[in-house]
């Protein structure tokens, strides 16, 4: 269950040497119960600046956002234990050189043995089929690989909701598939971004976002159709 | 290019000493030879730096080789202490230079390198109480590690993009997007790191 | 990410562990060896790790630099690693480059606020100030461990000068393109408002 | 005019270390003519490999090829004045840190006056809309908006043939069809790799690679579907 409220949750850059405030979110409202939830939008509309909200990686100028009743500002590590943050690029999120390496360090606050992590590791690894590649560079690993690498980092930590921001961008259909499949076997709740009208569609709920405003909210077929309307007139 | 790509496995006692002990020997064989700036001590100390390197059998070319500008500079450093009239000194510097370059081939042709950041978080430890954050440097320095071979991958790409532009001899354009992406990267890294509640002080 | 993205530690950590990164490729690259100290692109990383990061992060990314090295991987001028460069005669070289880019970062804040040639010429008088220091504790060193006398480790020193005085015309205009690439980098860090 | 030939041009990497010799690209013969023509395939399969290939980016390990007559190993820097290429990644592109300094700077062979080349460069900027980033950092510019920068600055060079690896993913709706519209409005040859078939389907030519074979080409329905069958099955 996440929470934007107060007076509507804004989010604006300070004025900094010649430019002027801007506002990157007008103020908002939201109740997230829904189990699958995703986020529409144009370029540099706010759909990544909204999902960095719900675990404090952006914090509201005005208003509050709550996960599970825990304030983003005041509570931050707190709310990103219970958020798993997926981020597009997966070698900017994957932070160690391996497969391995970058899934035990998930696993470090959780197990304190040192073997025992590995262990777990490569278990978490093995259960989505890359336990061939544990002990590679993530540089050699496919496209789909990566996503998934870094999906198996972000689960490892066991959240309890799972944020995507454009989680299949760059892949081709087959891994896109994969990590589509990936998303919908989770039991957490999932909020995801996505240029993926396909992906978007099989949402429970779906969010359009536009210049920083939420343009639309409902289900899909009737917001997917609003995004059209709006880009294509 | 592979920060870790040193060491030489093998199973002689060198490899299997204790880190610290390594650091010791290292440390005993460079220094006292270096205050007292005395031929015989000097020699001495180069001798045993060798002998303990051959332990390791690791190759002699590995282990003694020494690159052409080395030389050079030897018979260059020697020819002005010689002229200066100390012949004393050229032995003690020629001898203590060629020590340090043994010594810490001891250290890192036997130790693999995660052994060595292990080794160097756990010396870190007692810093604590200043502040020293022993789990932090460790994040850092395996961040460290594994950026490195991303950099030159960067520089390889904004030398390709470069290339592709006909603007690839010029150090400043070469330069600035690679510091550019760098930046870029590490405050990526810093948002993953965070969103996964690891490197919050 | 926005500007009033939580500024965070994590942030600050990976900073200062990519620009030891780039201090230790930039050290690999082309290392010639004239004279008893190699010619390297080392004090145009690490000025520029002050001039980017400003003087705290910078002198940290040095040491960590540093404290990598001494621990024993391969990332000091022509792949050398160890305590033992403590005995070579670059040692006051390398000693001298946290300093150095505290030095340049201190400086560079102070002058951040300029902008086009006035920031570009601050910037490089930051970097020659941060050399000057290094070059200083350079021939310190080249004294120490060879025995040379003042006259002739400041004729060793002179070598570098012609190369060094080139990265620094090259490290402010760095510094200044990367800047303008991210404004808030050298910006006095505020609070960001909780509610 | 482009022409792989010889015995059939091979791109292999040598063997380093522990790994052994790798064939990126087997051997290929073709000519291409067409105005349009899109590479589809699997993430991994060759397609950058191929397009790399064209500007003398990657050089072929035996055989030749030839751009309007010239030998990409030999005249490499006459190929690439010839040979625009637009990556993936417009940050890996963008060697300056405004679009403005970047389109002028590839402006400088063909500009001697500086007030010139900047006015040159902002007129080419507006002319695709972006005029009010001009100054701005690349990094605050959304995903849609650099990739416009990048073929900006690109097509000031004034090149014959673009090359262009997967110009629109990252890319919404909108900017996706401005960017095709870019594309389609070239009057030079174009060859594009690419994850969206609808974007392949509207060349004269679909070349599908996989491991680092030409599996089909001809007439886009009949080369994607054979794609879609590889894939799905
Ligand atoms: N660091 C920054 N400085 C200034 N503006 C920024 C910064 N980061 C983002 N913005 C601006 O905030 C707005 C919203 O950006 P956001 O990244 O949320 O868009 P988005 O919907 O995720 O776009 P995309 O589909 O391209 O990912 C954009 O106008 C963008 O230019
Ligand atoms: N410099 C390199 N060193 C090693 N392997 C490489 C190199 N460049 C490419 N490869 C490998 O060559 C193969 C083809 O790569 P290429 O980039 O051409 O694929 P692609 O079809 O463009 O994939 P994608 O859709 O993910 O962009 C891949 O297996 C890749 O790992
Ligand atoms: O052994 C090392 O890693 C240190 C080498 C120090 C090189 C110094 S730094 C200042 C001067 N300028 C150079 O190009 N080389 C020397
Ligand atoms: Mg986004
Ligand atoms: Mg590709």
């Amino acid at each position: 269950m996440i929470r934007l409220d107060g007076a509507g949750v804004t989010v604006s850059l300070p004025a900094s040497g010649q430019a002027r405030t801007r506002v990157l979110l007008h103020p908002t409202t939201l109740e997230l119960a829904e189990r699958r939830i995703a986020v529409i939008g144009a370029n540099g509309s706010g759909k990544s600046t909204l999902l960095r909200l719900l675990n404090g990686l952006v914090l509201p100028s005005v208003g509050q956002v709550r996960v599970h009743g825990l304030d983003t500002a005041r509570q931050g590590r707190e709310v990103r234990k219970l958020v798993g943050f997926v981020f597009t690029d997966p070698l900017a999120q994957l932070v160690l050189a391996t497969p391995a390496d970058d899934v035990e360090l998930s696993l470090r606050p959780l197990v304190r043995d040192r073997s025992e992590r590995r262990a777990q590791a490569l278990q978490l690894l093995a259960g989505r089929g890359l336990a061939h590649v544990a002990d590679q560079s993530v540089y050699d690993l496919s496209g789909g690989e990566r996503q998934l690498v870094a999906l198996t980092s972000v689960l490892a930590a066991r959240p309890r909701i799972v944020v995507a921001d454009e989680p299949t961008t760059l892949l081709d259909l087959r891994n896109r598939d994969q990590v589509r499949d990936a998303l919908a076997a989770l039991e957490q709740q999932v909020v995801l971004a996505t240029h993926d009208l396909d992906l978007a569609a099989e949402a429970d709920r779906v969010l359009v976002v536009d210049g920083g405003r939420i343009l639309a909210d409902g289900k899909p077929a009737e917001a997917i159709g609003a995004y059209l309307r709006l880009v294509r007139g | 290019m592979n920060l870790f790509g040193l060491y030489v496995p093998g199973g002689t006692w060198l490899h299997r000493l204790g880190v610290g002990w390594k650091y010791l020997f290292l440390l005993a064989l460079t220094v006292p030879v270096l205050l007292l700036a005395l031929p015989w001590p000097s020699l001495a100390a180069l001798v045993v730096s060798g002998l303990l390197l051959a332990s390791t059998r690791v190759g002699a070319r590995l282990a003694f080789a020494l690159p052409w500008a080395l030389w050079v500079l030897l018979a260059v450093l020697a020819g002005y202490q010689l002229a200066i009239e100390r012949p004393d000194l050229a032995v003690v510097v020629s001898a203590n230079l060629v020590t340090a370059i043994y010594a810490s081939r001891l250290l890192t042709l036997t130790t693999p390198g995660p052994v060595l950041i292990d080794a160097l978080v756990a010396a870190l430890r007692p810093f604590r109480r200043l502040g020293v954050n022993p789990e932090r440097v460790g994040l850092a320095i395996a961040i460290m590690v594994r950026s490195v071979p991303m950099l030159l991958d960067t520089v390889a790409q904004v030398r390709q993009a470069a290339r592709a532009r006909g603007r690839d001899r010029n150090l400043f354009a070469l330069v600035t997007p690679v510091v550019v992406r760098a930046v870029g990267q590490a405050q990526a890294t810093g948002a993953a790191l965070a969103a996964r509640g690891l490197g919050e002080s | 990410m926005p500007a009033n993205a939580k500024s965070s530690s994590a942030t600050d950590l990976a900073l200062i562990a990519v620009f030891a990164a780039l201090i230790a490729a930039f050290s690999l690259t082309p290392a010639i060896p004239v004279g008893p100290v190699p010619v390297t692109l080392q004090t145009l990383a690490v000025v520029l790790a002050g001039l980017v990061l400003g003087p705290w992060r910078g002198f940290l990314a040095t040491v960590l630099y540093l404290v990598v090295g001494f621990a024993g991987l391969p990332v000091f001028a022509g792949g050398s690693a160890g305590l033992a460069v403590l005995a070579k005669p670059s040692v006051g070289y390398l000693l001298a480059f946290p300093f150095g880019a505290a030095l340049a970062g201190a400086l560079a804040q102070a002058f951040a606020r300029w902008r086009g040639a006035r920031q570009y010429l601050g910037f490089f008088l930051a970097g020659l100030a941060a050399s000057l220091l290094i070059h200083a504790s350079g021939i310190l060193g080249l004294i120490v461990v060879l025995h040379l006398d003042l006259s002739a480790a400041f004729l060793v020193d002179l070598a570098f000068w012609p190369g060094d005085l080139a990265k620094m015309f090259a490290a402010a205009a760095v510094a200044v393109a990367v800047h303008k690439a991210f404004p808030a980098l050298l910006a006095v860090r505020r609070l960001v408002p909780a509610a």
